[in-house]
């Protein structure tokens, strides 16, 4: 699922690996000079926030609301650019089943100066991870939980 | 009335399904479909759980019309 | 030229176009979650901060003093895991000719906490403009010039 | 003794090569090559020139021993 927010901006949902560069790359218009992305990963240990036991992980599954998801991540790009000087923005977040490793979601920002694409970056995986209806599924050696919130600060 | 009721990861499981319709009176609103759904699946209040209303996040006062589209889920996790 | 600050970190000088996935991933340690990646390149059109005029640049040429570039960017990769709470860091910097739209600079880091990635790379970027013997070379249609300082902020 | 000196991006262009050697007297400085360099090429000194020995940033009052190595480059450009 695709959607434009206009001119250079995107943002997808998908169930093929995601490669990184290519986001980051359709973001670049010619007057800018730098791009910020971030790459979110399966990760295949992850500490307990209450009891600080560490879990591993064999794989996840995402899944999603994918119609209201891609609407409010077209209300993310709308906002992030009336809020911050950038160009141009990306965003694709992978579902289905993912292995250790892979991409699960990436932002790309480009701006004419690379400050306001740290920060508008930075804000968009805050509130991507508030407001976009998508669900993790992490699945262990002996059992599976489907997480609530944003596990990683 | 008749709302489509949509379920997703936990809510999915403890539900057993992902759609369901339900039919409530006029002048129904999201919370009445929440109460019944928590009585029909108590293991539903064991969560913090959030609504959408045609696709919109919408609270428990929000009023339905006939056709809405709810949806029940957890805190979102995805990033 | 290739450097290993220490276990997963790198830094390298290269005359070969630049793929930002392979940086990106290089640095991800089994920890992680999130990298945050800086991707600087080629722009076609610069204002000058002085007078406001447009440029249009055909291309670049950067230039490095290879030993001590490699030097500093190590000094660079101590002082920001000192620094910072990251677990690995990536830097890939292109020298020789480059093309309108080419990556020039992939910084990417790697860290359990996606907050101390986006402060570590931008931190990272800053110095290497400020410290790294590298020089850019802006070729217009009709002239060229050495660039002094860095000229995006 | 006898000292490298290596030119880059506009400094080069200007010296119009890339490496020199200079014969200086014992207990010369940092200072005394630039100085030296500069009467050769006055074009340097239009530029806010920085120094590097033996691969590390230095100052003029650096003190200078047989078979370094320096650089004057103007501020650096990359990223």
């Amino acid at each position: 699922m695709t959607g434009q927010a206009s001119n250079m901006d995107f943002f997808e949902l998908t169930t093929e690996p995601i490669d990184l560069s290519s986001v980051a790359r359709r973001v670049v218009p010619p007057e800018c000079g730098a791009t910020v992305t971030l790459d979110g990963y399966a990760r295949q240990f992850t500490k307990d926030k209450t009891t600080g036991e560490v879990h591993e992980t064999d794989h996840l599954v995402y899944e999603a609301y994918e119609p209201m998801a891609l609407k409010e991540m077209q209300k993310l790009i709308e906002r992030v650019k009336a809020e911050f000087e950038i160009s141009n923005v990306g965003i694709v977040h992978r579902l289905g089943r993912l292995e250790i490793g892979e991409t699960s979601v990436v932002i790309s920002v480009a701006a004419p100066h690379r400050k306001a694409a740290f920060a508008a970056c930075e804000w968009l995986i805050v509130e991507l991870k508030r407001t976009v209806p998508i669900f993790k599924k992490e699945v262990y050696s002996d059992g599976e939980r489907w997480i609530e919130g944003d596990g990683a600060a | 009335m008749t709302v489509q009721v949509l379920f997703f990861g936990a809510t999915a499981d403890i539900a057993g399904k992902r759609l369901i319709e339900v039919d409530l009176p006029d002048d129904s609103k999201a919370s009445d479909v929440l109460e019944r759904l928590i009585a029909d699946h108590p293991r539903l209040d064991n969560h913090r759980l959030h609504l959408s209303v045609n696709q919109e996040f919408a609270n428990g006062d929000k009023s339905l019309n006939d056709g809405d589209e709810l949806a029940i889920f957890t805190a979102v996790s995805g990033g």
